[in-house]
């Protein structure tokens, strides 16, 4: 199980090791070396994955499906970060030396949280993980990003306290965490209190209101592309996916008919809440942050069933959520690079100028939004038909209507930002160079196609269960 | 046949994606292009209707998992309304060239229209509901565009409203199909035939259609929308857009569930207020779209009394009505699109005594709205007759009465633009006639409602076999 | 017993202290005393690992790059200033949380008798316990300090040129 | 019968293909277009001379084809009554076109000839209609045909605004017609006039409803009091040929054609329903005599009388009793030929002195003699001296309006009588034999063209008058047979008491007239002492003014009516987009204002939701 995975942890957290050595002097090196190792890894993933998809048939596919697409989507994810950041610039901003070491060690993490056999080592990872992320968000000096950095760590620091504790309740009547023996005797009542101290622990990770304080301040005030690694991956996999994996541990076990409660409440409020913030945010980026909770919402509502489908849809909106979130987060990127500014008061008319940033985005915040025929629309169908079959018809009503508000904030984002008289300021405003557009392309692409070809998609992801 | 229907569907929805690279070469040949996928679209459509009623049950199946399969069917309805939808949209797109050629986004323009016409097509042919909602959305997304065609903040703001009302409304329609998803575990609609449909989920779809085909509450986006170019509020307003709330109406209460009475005395009520609500505002406004965008709204109410009405003749009436309404509405439009482009104004204040300069635009337009009144010989004499007819069926003394005075408030408001725009007093601009292109496609769709007037047999014959066929009834 | 309540009372000051403390300093000190008082407790109570990692993690790295970054916003901690007066409610929530746990936690205190008694029937040494099953951890160390090797090289080659600005 | 039903097709097919066939023809060609529409309308009117004698020798014809696919035929047929319509409407129509070959005033020929085909071919088409829906069908068409005749006839705004009123009037009360008639199927399960008369309807519920706004139909048709209105105005603003044509016969015609057919064929009425419509009839004899008399225009003045005879025919009607009804159609039909033929020497005189203004005209008699006669012959049968085809019409509607019982109606005809022999004293008496003014010196006679016709007419006058019975036995009792009564005798020259009734009237306008023109030494200014009386003045004033009329209130009525249904919308609006957007801002307000990005109040929440989850997923179960 673990070895089939762990060379994607165990690579890149050597080739980290190796930059300083082999590197420190040259930046394109480090930049090539760092682009290499991510894209090889993520080459033979999508390789093993479309040879399945186009057969359509999975007789030979013995690997844990929800951590091959985890691992998938992490690859996908880090390299089109590092790649932006080849072409964007950072060496004005940071030190390339520590800079793409950091985000390999962070996409190591992951991968290693993806492969953990035991609830303590996905801690350890997790506590990695957040170390990493700390330091990257501070990677260009400014002011705001050092205060994020700060939030970052004092907002997540219980959770930490929450898990660390939760373990060593579960400790005392397991002899090792394998998730396998806690599924057996997940009845006991510390196993259950540590089970729900664990769970909130990760709730507070992952941003769910109402532990979200931490995300809007952190996504906005990071370093822009690490913005991205943040609301695209990280506290994903920091967060929902131990959640998503302790929700198919406890399946069924009488823990799950509370846990399920607590996740739909704080589910659908962070669905509410953040889509209602959203809609008066002034700046690009921390409109995207509180729209991803409000997405986080949705994966969590659809934990809550512990149902397979629910499980089938929390993955597939996870993923999802992954790409477009990256997409915009790196179009805010861009437009933050060429016009200098994501206050979206002051942007205006920019669709003539960066027609595929433009494009993107709207690609997007329409499968945001759950327009089809794009991905989102379906994980989201999957989502409220999961929690429709599960008896929880008005949270299913509600989450559906409040996907309206998210299409209204996105609105109102592409009237500001992209509509409308370029004022004369911009008048020197180019496209992007098309390097930066790669990764956003591509993954357009990608959404674009799992959501024509969601059938295949569906039949990938129905075996996790 | 099953690959004329497959072909139907793919060549308007995949079509357009080769418009852009395409004006890289020149704009003609993307014109060009555009025109050639709607004329195939078109004459696709004419062969489906012919063999709609000879060949039976004619499907092609695209498998998705969870009983989302993709299933396009061809029975008599669909195949007239995308007949109709399709003949509409070729004319608008011929028409388009002269009229948008000076303006930006043209490309984008064209992509989204064709766009636009192929979800149409898959929505019609469409024989399960989720895909229909997919459809419905793409719609709702091409809408979008179109509208804010004009980037100005104003235009923006009402296109963001279309979208923002149509996708509500289509929320709420979701509920509803998961509701009967869920109860009875499929969404084929060919499976659901026959079967009777709770309130709720009925009222639920009910409101996504009314939001579609702007019935109050939802009324006012079409009017607002109305500052988008006018061959696009010809398409969405008259042609296509609101005609797919119709026509799901048709297809799902008409044809495939069996409703209840009172849900059907519901939809009478509210669409016999629309009609003379927004009857009364068209009657006060003073901008040439607004106007006509109202008239749209009352007229179908009209559309939504003969469907609702619970008759197999009022039913047939009802789609003649969607028939003759697309026709002469869309001329009105296209009329309106060249006096504005011509007088660059939309206040009808500001015009008068144009019959002088544009005789042909004011023949095109009076006999256009002969028929929108319902006037013979004219198709929409026939279409009002109808549905009529199902009214006093309803045997409710009230919704006759309410959608008289709707009928005298078409007249009304009809005759009055006329007299504003045409005859009055000369005002200070004297524009000259429009272009022939222009001239000659919206001449040939009012001639089109007066031919299909006096050839009433066979229009009528198709819709009221549809009906006897399809038409399921009331509780 | 009044070692249990030693280290509680530990672990509520050195909480509220971290939370309505002026400086951020003191705050990123008391959060290090609190792991400490934590994972004094994990050892009170034999969990031996537990203790290790609450210590090595949440103590020692965490308060390190803790200090690490507030030094280097040092200079304009000024310019978030808040009046903290009004949260001094936290000690009220806390001791409740306090009580609760008083309430829950002896039927723990039984297991974990229990517990560290199972231990000693495996009579291995905790050291090769840790190397027998626990090898993915091993990763996790190494993740974790080239992880803080490369966190300090970034943070304070900032702190540099922040200076020199 | 095939022949016979190619026959009664020649009336409707004939005259659409030679219509469609003027629009080909070049407007500088001279006569062309004249002799085509002359020519289709005397083969017309042959034709149905022979339908007419086939249907009164042999019996009815009929005539189906496809139409509206299985829900509806084209359904014909030919009754007595049908047949006489037919005959008059294609008679006056071939007239019409003679006459109007030197009508100076009526725009571009080509496409009047057009629309008077047009006109004959929906007349004819109504007529002989059986279905009411084909009835409809034609009905209706006419009003498009209707605004463009007052259309072309001038380019002024009063002319648009003239025939904007008249298209309105008519299609507003055609929908009436059309849900009258949706409701008459609906009620009878058919829409066949000769189905629906096997089993008669009553008046309840439904078919009074539908009986109603039947009513309202036809009399608009009819142009009948109150929905006359148009009627006035058209004559100032259009020409004589269409006054003579349209609201002077075609209208009449089937006006009341319809109103016998519902009346009479269709319902057996009840009480109250026959008061209504008799009393309609008497409200608009007096309303519309009262109002001609005092009129100064020669048209104008006309057309109040073209209303006010439409009461006397919707009184025989209403007295549902054979002799009113025969007097109300052979009314119809001498109203129809004395009225055009006065409308046409109003043309004639207008042609000549290119004015209608009676205090412009005088002393016409010496320079247009034959006009002049003709119009004395025509104005003395309208105003039913005897032995004239009007004294008998009008005989027959008293003795009907007198064998009801209600004497109210037999005296306010009677006035309306008076007054209409007192207007056309003052008319005739003014533009024939006043002393002429100096407008109009060295004026010649009409020519050919016009003369013809009107002879024509007063021949037909004369006729009708003298031999009164061969009418009534050819035409009028074979429909009442046709409509269902045993013919009885009414035809000829009644000597009892009715006669000196008449006689008396004659006096009493004579006098009248004579003492008008004492007090005024001008002819035109005889009915000053009527139209200056101390109440009726300010009633004068306020119905020139429009106050009575329909068309204005309902104008006003819908206006306001309109802008508050403007509010509702604006109201609509604010739900779906003021209310929601803002109501959304406002929550969003709410929420923002926690997040003041102090860091201590987030772990604040954050510590204390954490606990609370803890203690409810722990703690509280147990």
């Amino acid at each position: 199980m673990v070895v089939d995975f762990l060379s994607y942890s165990l690579i890149p957290l050597f080739s980290a090791l190796a930059i300083p050595f082999i590197a420190r002097k040259n930046k394109r090196l480090i930049e090539l070396l760092s682009n290499v190792t991510l894209l090889s890894g993520l080459l033979n993933l999508s390789y093993i994955l479309l040879s399945y998809l186009i057969k359509n048939n999975y007789e030979t596919f013995t690997m844990d499906v929800y951590s091959f697409s985890m691992i998938f989507t992490i690859y996908l994810v880090g390299l089109s970060i590092t790649f932006f950041s080849t072409h964007y610039g950072i060496e004005n901003d940071t030190n390339p030396t520590s800079y793409y070491p950091l985000i390999l060690i962070g996409v190591s993490a992951m991968s290693s949280i993806v492969i953990a056999q035991d609830i303590f080592t996905l801690y350890i990872f997790v506590e990695a993980l957040s170390v990493v992320s700390f330091a990257l968000i501070t990677s260009d000096n400014s002011h705001t990003s050092i205060e994020a950095s700060i939030k970052y760590f004092f907002l997540t620091f219980p959770a930490s306290v929450l898990i660390i504790f939760g373990i060593s309740i579960l400790l005392l009547n397991h002899p090792n965490l394998d998730f396998s023996t806690i599924k057996d005797t997940s009845s006991k009542f510390l196993t259950i209190i540590a089970l729900s101290m664990i769970t909130v622990g990760f709730l507070i990770k992952s941003g769910i209101v109402p532990f979200h304080f931490w995300t809007p301040d952190v996504y906005q005030g990071a370093y822009s592309p690490i913005s991205a690694l943040l609301a695209g991956i990280i506290t994903k996999i920091g967060g929902v996916y131990a959640i998503i994996k302790i929700g198919i541990l406890i399946s069924n076990s009488q823990l799950n008919y509370f846990i399920s409660k607590i996740l739909l409440l704080s589910g659908i409020l962070s669905v509410l809440i953040g889509a209602f913030l959203a809609m008066i945010q002034k700046d690009f980026k921390r409109m995207l942050a509180y729209s991803s909770i409000s997405q986080m919402g949705y994966i969590i509502l659809a934990v809550a069933t512990f149902t397979p489908l629910g499980i089938i849809a929390a993955v597939f909106h996870l993923i999802n959520h992954a790409t477009f979130k990256t997409v915009l987060f790196l179009n805010s990127a861009c437009v933050e690079k060429q016009t200098g500014t994501t206050n979206i008061l002051e942007l205006k008319g920019l669709e003539h100028r960066m027609p595929t940033t433009a494009w993107t985005s709207i690609i997007a915040m329409m499968a945001t939004a759950g327009i089809p025929p794009l991905s989102g629309f379906w994980s989201k169908l999957l989502i409220i038909v999961a929690l429709w079959k599960n008896g929880n018809i008005y949270y299913a009503i509600i989450a559906l209507i409040a996907s309206i508000i998210t299409l209204a904030y996105f609105m109102i984002l592409q009237k500001k930002v992209f509509f409308g008289k370029l004022p004369e300021k911009f008048d020197g405003v180019k496209e992007a160079k098309f390097q930066l557009l790669i990764p956003v392309v591509v993954i357009s692409g990608i959404i674009i196609f799992s959501g024509l070809f969601f059938d295949r998609v569906y039949s990938y992801l129905s075996r996790i269960v | 046949m099953e690959k004329l229907l497959l072909a139907v569907v793919i060549v308007p929805v995949i079509g357009p994606f080769f418009l852009p690279p395409l004006a890289q070469v020149s704009n003609n040949t993307r014109n060009f292009f555009a025109i050639i996928i709607a004329a195939i679209t078109f004459v696709i459509n004419i062969f489906l209707t012919n063999s709609a009623f000879l060949v039976e049950n004619i499907k092609y199946i695209i498998p998705f998992p969870l009983g989302f399969e993709l299933v396009l069917k061809l029975d008599p309805l669909s195949a007239f309304m995308a007949t109709v939808s399709s003949l509409t949209s070729l004319v608008i797109v011929i028409y388009s060239i002269d009229y948008i050629s000076h303006y930006e986004n043209q490309t984008e323009y064209y992509t989204m229209i064709i766009l636009f016409m192929g979800s149409m097509m898959g929505l019609v042919y469409s024989d399960n509901l989720v895909w229909m909602y997919i459809f419905w959305e793409i719609t709702a997304f091409t809408s979008w565009r179109l509208v804010g065609f004009f980037r100005s903040d104003w235009d923006v703001l009402k296109a963001n409203k279309t979208i923002l009302v149509t996708v509500f409304g289509a929320l709420l329609m979701l509920i509803g199909i998961i509701h009967i998803y869920v109860n009875y575990n499929t969404l084929s609609i060919s499976q659901l035939k026959a079967k009777e449909i709770q309130f709720l989920p009925a009222f639920l779809i009910l409101m996504g259609i009314f939001s579609k085909s702007a019935i109050l509450p939802f009324s006012t986006w079409l009017p607002d929308a109305g500052v988008a170019p006018s061959t696009v509020t010809a398409f969405l307003h008259a042609a296509v857009l609101v005609k797919i709330g119709t026509f799901a109406y048709a297809k799902l209460f008409g044809t495939t569930f069996i409703t209840s009475v009172e849900f059907n005395y519901t939809v009478l009520i509210i669409s016999a207020l629309t009609a003379i609500v927004s009857g009364g505002a068209a009657l006060v406004e003073t901008d040439i779209k607004r106007i006509i965008a109202y008239s749209t709204i009352s007229q179908l109410s009209f559309i939504f009394l003969g469907l609702a009405s619970g008759s197999k003749t009022a039913f047939a009436g009802g789609l003649l009505y969607i028939l003759m309404h697309s026709i002469a509405k869309a001329a009105l439009f296209l009329c309106a699109g060249i006096i504005e482009q011509k007088t660059h104004t939309k206040d009808i204040t500001k015009m008068g005594g144009l019959i002088k300069t544009m005789p042909t635009t004011a023949l095109a337009f009076a006999l256009s709205s002969f028929s929108v009144m319902g006037l013979p010989p004219f198709g929409g004499f026939f279409g009002k007759f109808l549905v009529f007819k199902g009214a006093i069926e309803t045997n409710d003394i009230a919704i006759v009465t309410l959608f008289f005075i709707g009928a005298i408030l078409t007249m009304l408001y009809l005759s009055r633009l006329f007299y504003k725009i045409f005859l009055g007093n000369e005002k200070l601009n004297t524009p000259f006639e429009g272009s022939p292109t222009m001239v000659t496609s919206v001449l040939f769709l009012a001639l089109l409602g007066l031919v299909l007037g006096i050839m009433i047999n066979y229009p009528f014959t198709y819709t009221e076999m549809t009906s006897q066929l399809m038409y399921m009834g009331v509780k | 017993m009044s070692i249990y309540l030693l280290i509680y009372f530990l672990i509520i000051v050195s909480a509220v202290l971290s939370v309505i403390s002026k400086k951020l300093i003191n705050s990123a000190i008391m959060l290090a005393v609190l792991s400490v008082g934590v994972s004094l407790l994990f050892f009170t109570y034999e969990a031996p690992w537990a203790g290790v990692f609450e210590l090595s993690v949440c103590a020692g790295l965490i308060t390190v790059i803790f200090i690490s970054a507030v030094s280097l916003v040092k200079q304009d901690d000024e310019a978030f200033k808040e009046n903290r007066v009004k949260y001094t409610i936290f000690p009220l929530i806390l001791i409740i949380f306090a009580i609760l746990s008083s309430i829950f936690v002896p039927d723990y205190f039984s297991k974990l008798s229990n517990f560290s008694i199972y231990l000693e029937n495996q009579n291995e040494p905790v050291g090769k316990f840790i190397w027998l099953y626990r090898g993915v951890d091993i990763i996790g160390q190494l993740t974790l300090l080239s992880a803080s090797v490369f966190v300090i090289k970034h943070i304070f080659k900032k702190k540099k040129t922040a200076e020199e600005r | 019968m095939n022949e016979i039903q190619n026959l009664i097709l020649i009336p409707i097919i004939l005259p659409l293909t030679a219509g469609v066939l003027t629009l080909m023809v070049r407007e500088r060609t001279k006569y062309l277009k004249e002799f085509i529409a002359i020519s289709t309308t005397l083969v017309s009117l042959f034709s149905s001379l022979t339908a007419l004698k086939y249907v009164n020798s042999i019996g009815d014809i009929n005539y189906e084809c496809d139409w509206l696919g299985s829900f509806s035929l084209m359904q014909f047929r030919v009754d007595q009554l049908s047949a006489f319509i037919l005959l008059s409407v294609s008679l006056f129509s071939f007239l019409i076109s003679i006459y109007s070959i030197s009508v100076k005033n009526k725009g571009n020929s080509k496409i009047f000839y057009f629309l008077l085909l047009l006109t004959q071919f929906q007349a004819a088409g109504v007529a002989v209609s059986d279905n009411l829906i084909s009835m409809l069908f034609f009905w209706e068409s006419m009003v498009i045909v209707l605004y463009l005749y007052i259309y072309i006839s001038a380019s002024t705004n009063s002319t648009r605004t003239t025939a904007l009123k008249a298209f309105l009037i008519n299609g507003v009360s055609d929908l009436a017609l059309l849900i009258g008639i949706m409701i008459l199927g609906y009620i009878s399960n058919t829409f066949v006039m000769s189905e629906i008369s096997k089993s008669k309807l009553i008046v309840s519920g439904w078919a009074t409803i539908a009986y109603i706004l039947l009513l309202t139909g036809t009399l608009t048709k009819a142009g009948a009091f109150p929905f006359h209105t148009w009627i006035p105005d058209a004559a100032l603003n259009s020409n004589a040929a269409f006054m003579a044509y349209i609201p002077a016969s075609i209208d009449k015609l089937l006006g009341i054609y319809f109103l016998t057919r519902i009346t009479v064929f269709l319902y057996t009425l009840n009480h109250t329903m026959q008061l209504i419509v008799m009393g309609v009839g008497a409200i608009t004899i007096i309303v519309a005599v009262m109002m001609a008399f005092i009129q100064t225009d020669y048209k104008r003045l006309l057309s109040y009388h073209a209303i006010s005879q439409t009461g006397y025919m919707i009184l025989g009607v209403g007295t549902l009793n054979p002799i009113g009804i025969a007097g109300g159609l052979f009314h119809m039909v001498n109203n129809a030929i004395y009225k055009s033929c006065l409308f046409m020497t109003s043309g004639a005189v207008e042609r000549q002195t290119d004015t209608n203004n009676l205090e412009k005209l005088g002393g016409l008699f010496s320079k247009m003699p034959i006009t002049a006669i003709c119009f004395i012959i025509s104005a003395a049968a309208i105003s039913g001296i005897p032995p004239l085809n009007g004294f008998f019409s009008k005989e027959l509607v008293y003795k009907g309006s007198l064998l009801t019982g209600y004497t109210i109606f037999f005296i306010a005809a009677e006035i309306g009588s008076i007054f209409t022999l007192a207007s056309f004293l003052k008319l005739g008496h003014t533009v024939f034999f006043d002393k002429p003014s100096s407008s109009i010196e060295n004026v010649k006679e009409a020519p050919l063209s016009m003369l013809i016709p009107m002879i024509i007419l007063c021949i037909l006058c004369i006729i009708f008058g003298f031999g009164a019975h061969f009418p009534i036995r050819h035409f009028i009792s074979p429909s009442l047979i046709s409509l269902g009564y045993i013919s009885e005798e009414l035809s000829g020259f009644h000597t009892d008491n009715l006669f000196l009734v008449a006689l008396s009237v004659i006096l009493i306008a004579l006098t009248n007239h004579i003492f008008g023109y004492q007090r005024t030494n001008r002819a035109y200014k005889a009915s000053d002492h009527i139209h200056h009386a101390p109440i009726l003045k300010d009633i004068y004033e306020m119905a020139e003014k429009g106050y009575f009329d329909l068309y204005e209130i309902f104008k006003k009525i819908f206006r306001t009516f309109a802008n508050f249904l403007f509010k509702i919308d604006r109201v609509f609006d604010s739900i779906i987009d003021y209310i929601p957007s803002n109501s959304s801002y406002k929550i969003s307000e709410t929420f923002s204002s926690v997040h003041s990005g102090v860091y201590s109040l987030y772990m604040f929440f954050i510590f204390s939701f954490a606990i609370i989850f803890v203690i409810y997923l722990g703690g509280i179960k147990w």
